[in-house]
């Protein structure tokens, strides 16, 4: 669950717009032309703020057993319960909110390990990006999942942040090659060169002249990462490696179905935790072409 | 192995093959019947045969491949075989059989323990064993005797250590109804012996040419399965499968309603005694009226269990409980009462954490372990711990790995858990047995997990060991007594009865036992040792479908 | 003040850095204090190469390169570093890539002042820059407080300079600062240049434009293929080029005042004397240099 | 006369308004004439040369004509352009590096593309052959990779290919711009070589370079905003220029061996004006050491002499 | 060219060993026990007779050496094709065991990447054709590529199987069969095959077309599709350039995809139940069967190897671009 959806584009990043001011307003000019990117990122807020909201209305806890059992939804229980009487809706919200979480933890820390290895590899060059390209290489065609799984496996505790953090420890590389690309190009830029005859050092030519001309690529990836990790945690959730004693989509797809959802014809216990998810990753995929034909002068249309 | 019979090319009749799934949790891999636990389900029942059945409705031993058998003294038990038996590769069923699987636990096997009480095992004649003791403990000399499959003397009697553990046995020579036909990773499949000695001797005939055991899949595969009627008969715990028997007719169980389910063992909740407070009868007893088993039985099992009997024994062995001891000294829910009996104990809430502390102030927090992906258990502790918090306790559920489970609650790593070890058997010496076990060892293998030290009740127990097994009211007294020592103490806390899962398609094989006069009450459930309690009469008994 | 002796650049290329690519190739070369050198020759030369190393910005393989008798490459540490650089600075090629264009163009002064000067106070900086700015004859209204995409080329570039001028600076390296201005812009940068020798500093001018290396420097040095094909005093170069490449080089230029086939026609009526160049034997990477006449030195024929 | 642009006016779409990059262009371009177009960056010399053959997505025929050989170019219809591109009107782009599709051999590319414009690529195998040896290129180029020839080879690739239907018209924007001096040279003369042999009537050559210019081209036309500031031969504007900005131009170049201590040069003050919201009257006005009240007029490109036209006022017909 | 796959072989052979490696170490240096774990199943009750079983079984599994000799003896027994014995089936050898699940994911595995890959490209190109079909099968196809593989799969199961009853829902062929060469074994293998291939088809073709429709967006503004526009060259032409030209990293994508791909045949697997490597590490997972797990890791990742490499090799062949700079071409 990595790469391909929406990449950023090949469009080089550092010559996207002229330069400051102007680029900030043409870009909110598209931005707010493009039907994509607000469609996309409609969605994703409004996910996230059932996410972050939505609990504080629900006074019970997500696993309790409030309501009568196996009910379809109705006005008290707008997703109906589960055949423990447990509200849907309480853990739709919970799992929504873990499920950020998730791919906010993950996704990040996929995003950090990917953009120092990327910044790193492409601005130092020679041995260490040898290094550097290696490690990329191995831990790219090592099968994530599988590894995960034999990792996640042998864990004494499974908890959202462990979870986050092994997805996170196994999803970076695309973006590090991505990121590596991008910095070779915006490395020989003249004023990279330029920042260290002024006497900078090599994290803060990074960090301020490297990071901000990539910003929006870097939004990007980590969206898509974000995107994998989330995927890439329900698979988890759904075999069972979850985290224990948690909410989260994955897990609700996992006990709906280890509960013969699908066969008691309780579909509003498997459907909407499916579909949170394909809808929150769907439309951040989206929301992502849409920024790219933001950022991207050559994809724009007028 | 695999040479194919009829399954070649047109695959097994419908009609004349047995569809079941729910016993085998991996594929087929091993056929002997000394790998408790590892070989094919079906090895022993189907193939191999034990001496005895243990007929559990009627609290009494079938002979089976014995013919008979006899106690001249309380050291000694003479066991008689049948005549005319042959092993499928043609060699007669003798006395030699016998001995050599009683010798087989000189090795270091799972049944190496008999050999602490027996003596000597001989063939006192063709067809006569001679079991003499060294300490008459007949009740489990009898679980052996009824569970124990026998063994072929001229196949066995010189493997080694390494082939008795190791051998899968691919060709295995039984005497039973049935014979390996053919296996893969999601099936094993048995073909009838046509030759078996029971349709003679028992008047027995079995039903289906083919049985074909589907290793256990996802509940959903299952359901989807059974819905489909791909399969006969599945014994697996099926959530909500209460829905489906009352929705699709041609889908049944032993009862009509709930508990739908027979009972196959009790689940206890066990706390670690080593523990400060779980060492304490009174927090065990207040812990015990705590927890409201109808939100579990209701909750995730949707009423397909039972509530256990406070003394946790199952109802086959309603005769060995004291229903007055019971109905006084019994516990059950009552949230109030445990808060009483904290308060009266000195576990009160001092800090305002809303949770009580232990009578020296120190602060109380339990864990509560069920393995990792039982999905069942995992709600239930989910509701302990939520019971637990209404009258104070502070309890978390946790599921760790099962094996880790495993290993930790044996070196008393734990605070509470649930399990199920032990279940229905011939004797409720198993259950006390399970109970009160000493001494406690470091590391506690198969009993007294919770490591409660009673020497009286062990004692009782022991007494219970050497009951002949004929003497019920005997028994039964030492039963009453053990009774009174656990409900006092409360070592270890019953909660509900597993069932006995068991629900069948009717659309290709029907006259599955129910509680209908009309059908068969034996049990239709084909876990390991269910054949040798009369689940193998099932098989001849049902009838296929016009 | 600057002095490269016998550097040699050798890059990995091809696709995993299989190939060996020799950018430099036994350069030696001096600039004095006042003194414009340009560094002439075809894109791949190796001229930025040596720009760079000067620079601190690539490390030579080979030889030495002294700064007041300092060995550049042996600098190590970043404060050592960072003491070079207040000595040394650079401008570069496209003067719209050397401001980073999602700041506002003065930050460069900014930068100057955070790792140099981090003492100075805002008035008394303002005042620097504003005198830096008048150097380089631009109008601090028109330029301050502007992005890189709000000036021209031309303005970019001196703003350049300017800030190279905020340092106690002593040689810069400039490379191909013209070759992206327009016609009308680049001859003022090109004065400013001329300004700075005269002020005292030593340039190390890198340029294709045969033309413009003329037209500001004192000595010209000629690459071909990472070795040094003629060296001397820019007039004798160019009036009296020896080495057959700088020849066919000069031949190529386009020229105001002859077109190439009054060049060509010009060449076959007065051949130039034939010139005994040095050579080397086969897998030597040395490249010795001739003099032929005072200062005026030929290297290897390449073919 | 080959091409006769009359007001041609073509402009930009942007966000924050038109950038008007042609505004009122005249000029004709005779049989065999090689024009140079010089001017500062950004004055419109690429969005001349694109007008004449193919309009991209932001660009809008504002006004004017183009007629070539007669025939009025429907410049401003992409699907009617389509007949005379290639075969009338051709062009060496800018980016003539990247022009070859990476993945395909050269023979085949061209030879898809021909056929694609209905020629029988065998009809003109022959003639492709000789001129790649024309400038100086083995036939077997046409069996190899676009990586694998130099830019120069590229650039001669391109040349050869875009000029194979001898086109009326060829236009070739700044074809020489990223080579070295010697491989411009090489190629500046097969271009003169290809007018000679007539395989194209007239050429407009876009470049910076006015000294480039000076060796190839007999006209010379400078732009200045989007306008014409002086169109006259070759010689006339290197020796005569009557615009001021052209005599500014002029004097900024530097020539091989005027060094500073001969004389010091002086460059143009000022910057070009922006586009998008273009001064009114004379565009040079803010630069021009001559500027007056007149200036604020726009000038008309007037006849000074025979082929020589120059907008300004001081010029004075 | 040799240079290149050499090099390309040395990665590879570091991230085999480096697999290896982790692989080994997971469960030696993770809590729980595999002996204990299979010996508490056979219920010992004798501790006594269950340490000697212990010790037993820790020789036979090679637990009783050093670690360091442990890790060598693995490796050792790597060459050997020794992947040791499983703990859960024991005693079968875990190669064994491996094998005969192999068929059955590859069976899925290629047919789905192969197809979606091709389909999905044709798809994405046609896409990028004209607006209307860019924003449906835009949509579409991001929704499918966010769609949980395992939740698709219980919705195609439960939809054409279970109430279509169009499809068996679960296993690998029927269990009234034995495997033969008829044509009855082969279709009914196909009908158990189809539905967890559909459900993996489906989610990655989305992938691709998305995928396809990007690059092909970026080629069609390249500086060659500008220069043949300007030459009037139709757009059939230009389209093919791109297309074929986007084609190439959707190849290396293929490669970087691949891991994903596998996630998804597991997920599959499980819900449909199906007999291939998946469903396998679900079970030896559930019974801490470290060989095995630890051969299926090995297996999947040799095979995400040679897949990659295979891929590498494809694609220097059929970019000349690349083909070029390695064999040293001029420029
Ligand atoms: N980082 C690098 N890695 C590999 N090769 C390089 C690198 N930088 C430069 N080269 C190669 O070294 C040679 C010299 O490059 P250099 O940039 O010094 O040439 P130049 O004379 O400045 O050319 P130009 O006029 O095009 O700027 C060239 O062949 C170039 O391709
Ligand atoms: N796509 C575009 N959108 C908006 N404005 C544009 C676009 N392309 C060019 N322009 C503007 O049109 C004017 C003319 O541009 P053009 O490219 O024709 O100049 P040029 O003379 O070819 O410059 P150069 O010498 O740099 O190539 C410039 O002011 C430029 O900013
Ligand atoms: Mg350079
Ligand atoms: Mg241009």
């Amino acid at each position: 669950m990595t790469d391909v959806p929406g990449t950023p584009g090949t469009a080089d990043p550092g010559t996207t717009g002229a330069g400051g001011e102007r680029r900030t307003s043409e870009t909110l000019y598209y931005a707010r032309r493009n039907p994509k990117l607000l469609i996309g990122a409609s969605i994703v807020l409004l996910l996230l703020g059932i996410g972050l909201i939505g609990p504080l209305f629900i006074d019970h806890g997500p696993n309790q057993y409030i309501g009568p059992q196996s009910t379809p939804p109705s006005g008290e229980y707008w997703l109906g319960t589960t055949s423990f009487g447990q509200d849907v809706w309480a853990q739709f919200v919970h799992g929504l909110r873990s499920t950020f979480l998730t791919g906010t933890l993950g996704g990040g820390i996929a995003f950090l390990i990917g953009t120092t290895v990327g910044f790193v590899a492409g601005y130092k060059g020679g041995i260490v990006d040898e290094i550097l390209n290696m490690l990329t290489n191995v831990v790219l065609v090592l099968p994530g999942m599988v590894v995960l799984i034999v990792a996640v496996a042998y864990l004494d505790v499974r908890g959202l942040v462990v979870q986050a953090l092994f997805i996170g420890l196994t999803s970076w590389p695309w973006a590090a090659r991505a990121v590596r690309s991008q910095t070779l190009s915006l490395a020989s830029r003249d004023y990279v060169d330029l920042a260290r005859l002024s006497g900078r050092r090599t994290w803060r030519i990074i960090t301020s002249e490297l990071a901000p001309n990539m910003s929006s690529y870097l939004v990007m990836s980590f969206i898509l990462l974000f995107g994998g990790a989330v995927l890439i945690a329900a698979g988890l959730d759904f075999i069972g490696l979850g985290p224990a004693g948690g909410v989260s989509l994955g897990l609700m797809l996992e006990s709906a179905v280890a509960w013969s959802a699908l066969q008691l014809g309780l579909w509003w216990w498997f459907i909407p935790p499916g579909a949170g998810i394909t809808l929150l990753v769907g439309s951040m995929y989206i929301l992502n072409v849409g920024l790219d034909e933001v950022f991207n002068p050559k994809l724009r249309e007028l | 192995t695999g040479e194919s019979g009829a399954g070649g090319s047109g695959g097994y009749p419908r009609n004349e093959t047995l569809y079941t799934t729910g016993t085998a949790w991996g594929p087929p891999t091993n056929w002997n019947p000394i790998m408790e636990g590892n070989y094919a389900v079906g090895t022993v029942g189907l193939v191999y045969e034990p001496l005895f059945l243990f007929d559990p409705e009627e609290n009494d031993y079938t002979p089976w491949l014995a013919e008979s058998d006899e106690w001249p003294d309380e050291n000694t038990h003479v066991i008689t075989l049948r005549e005319g038996i042959e092993w499928t590769d043609g060699e007669p069923l003798v006395a030699e059989d016998v001995v050599t699987t009683l010798e087989l636990g000189h090795f270091d096997i799972h049944y190496s323990n008999i050999w602490d009480f027996v003596e000597s095992a001989e063939a006192t004649g063709e067809r006569e064993v001679t079991v003499t003791f060294s300490e008459p403990r007949p009740q489990e000399w009898m679980n052996w005797v009824a569970n124990r499959a026998i063994v072929p003397e001229h196949l066995w009697a010189d493997k080694d250590q390494a082939q008795v553990n190791d051998d899968p046995n691919a060709d295995p020579v039984g005497t039973g109804p049935y014979v390996y036909e053919n296996h893969a990773d999601d099936r094993m499949v048995w073909r009838r012996n046509d030759d078996w000695w029971g349709t003679e001797a028992l008047g027995l005939e079995m039903s289906a040419t083919y049985i074909v055991d589907i290793v256990n899949a996802s509940n959903e595969v299952t359901m989807n399965m059974l819905g489909n009627h791909e399969v006969d008969m599945s014994n697996n715990f099926l959530p909500g499968i209460d829905q489906v028997i009352e929705r699709d007719e041609t889908i049944t169980s032993y009862y009509e309603e709930p508990p739908y389910m027979r009972s196959a063992n009790t689940a206890w909740l066990i706390p670690n005694h080593e523990h400060e407070a779980l060492g304490d009868p009174e927090f065990r007893r207040a812990l015990a009226h705590a927890i409201d088993i109808d939100q579990i039985i209701s909750g995730p099992y949707t009423n397909l269990v039972e509530a256990a009997d406070p003394t946790g024994l199952l109802q086959p062995w309603d005769d060995y409980i004291d229903h007055e001891l019971v109905a006084e000294e019994g516990f059950s829910y009552d949230a109030d009462e445990a808060v009483r009996i904290l308060e009266d104990a000195g576990y009160v809430d001092e800090d305002g954490d809303g949770y009580v502390e232990t009578p020296d102030g120190e602060p109380l927090s339990l864990e509560l372990a069920v393995p990792s992906g039982w999905t069942d258990w995992m709600e239930a502790a989910n509701i302990i711990a939520g019971n637990a918090e209404e009258v104070g306790i502070d309890v978390t559920p946790a599921f760790p790995e099962q094996d880790l489970l495993i290993e930790n609650f044996r070196r008393a790593e734990f605070d509470l858990m649930i399990n199920n070890d032990r279940g229905l058997s011939n004797t409720p010496w198993t259950y006390y047995d399970f109970i009160f076990q000493l001494p406690i060892r470091d590391e506690q293998i198969t009993a007294n997990y919770a490591r409660y030290e009673n020497e009286e009740a062990w004692e009782l127990t022991e007494r219970l060991a050497a009951t002949p097994t004929d003497d019920i009211e005997g028994a039964a007294e030492i039963t009453s007594q053990i009774q009174e020592i656990f409900l006092a103490d409360l070592p270890v806390i019953p909660l509900w009865y597993n069932g006995l899962w068991s629900q069948s398609s009717n659309r290709v094989w029907t006259n599955w036992p129910s509680e209908d006069p009309d059908t068969p009450d034996s049990y239709a459930t084909m876990w390991n040792n269910l054949y040798q309690l009369g689940a193998i009469y099932t098989l001849a008994e049902i009838e296929p479908v016009e | 003040m600057l002095e490269l002796s016998h550097v040699h650049k050798v890059y990995r290329v091809g696709a995993f850095g299989g190939g060996r690519l020799r950018a430099v190739r036994d350069v030696d070369l001096t600039v004095e204090p006042g003194q414009v050198v340009s560094l002439i020759g075809e894109s791949g030369s190796g001229k930025s190469t040596i720009g760079k190393m000067v620079l601190g910005l690539t490390r030579a393989d080979e030889g030495r390169i002294l700064f007041e008798g300092r060995d550049v490459s042996r600098i190590r540490g970043f404060a050592a570093r960072k003491e070079y650089y207040r000595h040394v600075q650079g401008v570069f090629q496209d003067p719209f890539s050397s401001f980073n264009p999602i700041f506002k163009a003065d930050r460069v002064f900014e930068m100057i002042r955070s790792s140099y000067f981090p003492k100075v106070s805002d008035a008394d900086w303002r005042e620097r820059v504003l005198d830096a700015v008048g150097t380089v004859r631009l109008d601090p209204g028109n330029v301050l407080d502007k992005y890189p995409h709000q000036l021209s080329g031309g303005q970019l570039q001196r703003l350049l300079i300017a800030r190279a001028l905020l340092l106690d600076i002593r040689l810069l390296v400039a490379d191909e600062i013209i070759s992206m201005l327009d016609a009308s812009t680049r001859i003022d940068v090109l004065n400013l240049l001329v300004d700075l020798k005269e002020r005292g500093l030593g340039v190390l001018f890198v340029t294709h434009d045969l033309s413009l290396g003329n037209y500001v420097s004192d000595r010209t040095v000629i690459l071909r293929k990472g070795a040094v094909a003629e060296m001397g005093p820019t007039r004798r170069v160019f009036e009296n080029p020896l080495h057959p490449y700088s020849r066919h080089l000069l031949s190529c230029v386009p020229r105001m005042d002859r077109t190439w086939a009054e060049v060509d026609a010009e060449r076959a009526a007065h051949p130039p004397p034939e010139i005994d160049l040095p050579t080397v034997a086969e897998g030597d990477f040395s490249a010795p240099l001739v003099e032929v006449e005072e200062g005026h030195f030929v290297g290897i024929d390449q073919g | 006369m080959t091409l006769r642009v009359n007001d041609l006016k073509v402009h930009y779409r942007t966000l924050r308004g038109d950038v008007h990059a042609l505004d009122g262009v005249d000029f004709e371009l005779a049989d065999g004439e090689i024009m140079g177009l010089a001017g500062e960056s950004g004055c419109g010399k690429t969005t001349l040369g694109k007008s004449l053959i193919r309009l991209d997505g932001r660009m809008r025929h504002v006004g004017g004509t183009v007629e070539l050989d007669g025939e009025e170019l429907p410049i401003a219809d992409d699907r009617a352009m389509v007949p005379f591109r290639y075969h009338r009107v051709s062009l060496i782009p800018q980016y003539a590096m990247s022009a070859l599709n990476p993945t395909r051999k050269i023979g085949r590319m061209i030879d898809e593309l021909l056929r694609s414009r209905g020629v029988r690529p065998r009809k003109v195998a022959d003639e492709l052959r000789r001129r790649l040896e024309l400038v100086g290129l083995e036939p077997d180029v046409l069996g190899r990779y676009p990586i694998e020839l130099s830019g120069g080879m590229k650039q001669r690739v391109v040349m050869v290919m875009s000029t194979l239907l001898d086109p009326s018209l060829l236009i070739a924007d700044e074809a020489t711009s990223a080579l070295d001096v010697s491989t411009q040279r090489s190629v500046v003369e097969s271009l003169v070589g290809f007018r000679d042999r007539g395989y194209v009537k007239s050429m407009i050559f876009v470049t910076h370079d006015i000294s480039l210019v000076h060796q190839m081209a007999d006209t010379v036309m400078v732009m200045y905003a989007g306008r014409i500031a002086e169109k006259a031969s070759t010689r006339t504007i290197i020796e005569a220029p009557r615009h001021p900005y052209t005599r500014m131009l002029i004097g900024a170049l530097p020539e091989v061996g005027t060094t500073t201590s001969d004389t010091r040069l002086e460059g143009i003050p000022g910057t070009p004006p922006g586009l998008l919201d273009p001064p009114v009257g004379c565009r040079f006005r803010a630069r021009c050491p001559l500027a007056s009240e007149e200036c604020l007029r726009t000038p008309p490109l007037t006849e000074v002499a025979p082929g020589h036209r120059v907008a300004c006022w001081k010029t004075g017909a | 060219m040799w240079r290149y796959i050499g090099r390309k072989l040395g990665i590879y052979g570091i991230t085999f060993v480096v697999a290896v490696t982790i692989n080994w170490m997971i469960p030696r240096f993770m809590p729980g026990d595999p002996v204990r774990s299979m010996l508490s199943r056979a219920s010992v009750s004798d501790p006594e007779a269950l340490e000697r079983m212990t010790a037993y079984y820790n020789e036979v599994f090679g637990l009783d050496t050093p670690l360091h000799q442990q890790y060598f003896a693995f490796w050792a027994g790597l060459f050997r094709g020794d992947l040791g014995v499983s703990v859960w089936l024991y005693p079968e050898p875990v190669v064994d065991i491996i094998l005969r699940h192999v068929p059955f994911t590859l069976g899925l595995l290629l047919p789905a990447i192969i197809l979606s890959w091709i389909i999905g490209n044709r798809l994405g190109a046609f896409a990028a054709r004209s607006k209307v079909l860019d924003n449906t099968v835009l949509p579409i196809g991001y929704i499918l590529t966010a769609t949980p593989y395992m939740w698709l799969a219980l919705l195609l199961a439960w939809a054409l199987g279970v109430v279509g009853g169009f499809f068996p829902t679960a296993g690998g062929y029927s269990f009234a069969l034995t495997p033969s060469w008829t044509w009855g074994f082969f279709t009914n293998l196909v009908s158990h095959w189809f539905l967890p291939f559909l459900s993996m088809f489906v989610v990655a073709l989305g992938g691709w077309a998305i995928g396809m429709r990007n690059m092909i967006i970026y080629e069609l503004e390249a500086d060659y599709s500008n220069y043949l526009q300007a030459l009037g060259a139709p757009r059939r032409l230009i389209r093919r350039y791109a297309f074929r030209n986007a084609m190439l990293p959707q190849i290396t994508g293929l490669a970087v995809q691949l891991g994903t791909i596998i996630a998804g045949a597991l997920l599959t697997e499980v819900v449909f139940n199906y007999p291939g490597l998946g469903t396998l590490i679900l079970n030896s997972l559930n019974n801490n069967d470290f060989f095995l797990l630890q051969g299926i890791f090995l297996f999947v990742v040799v095979g995400v190897l040679i897949a990659n490499f295979i891929i590498d090799i494809v694609y220097v062949l059929v970019d000349p671009r690349t083909r070029v700079r390695m064999t040293g071409g001029a420029s």
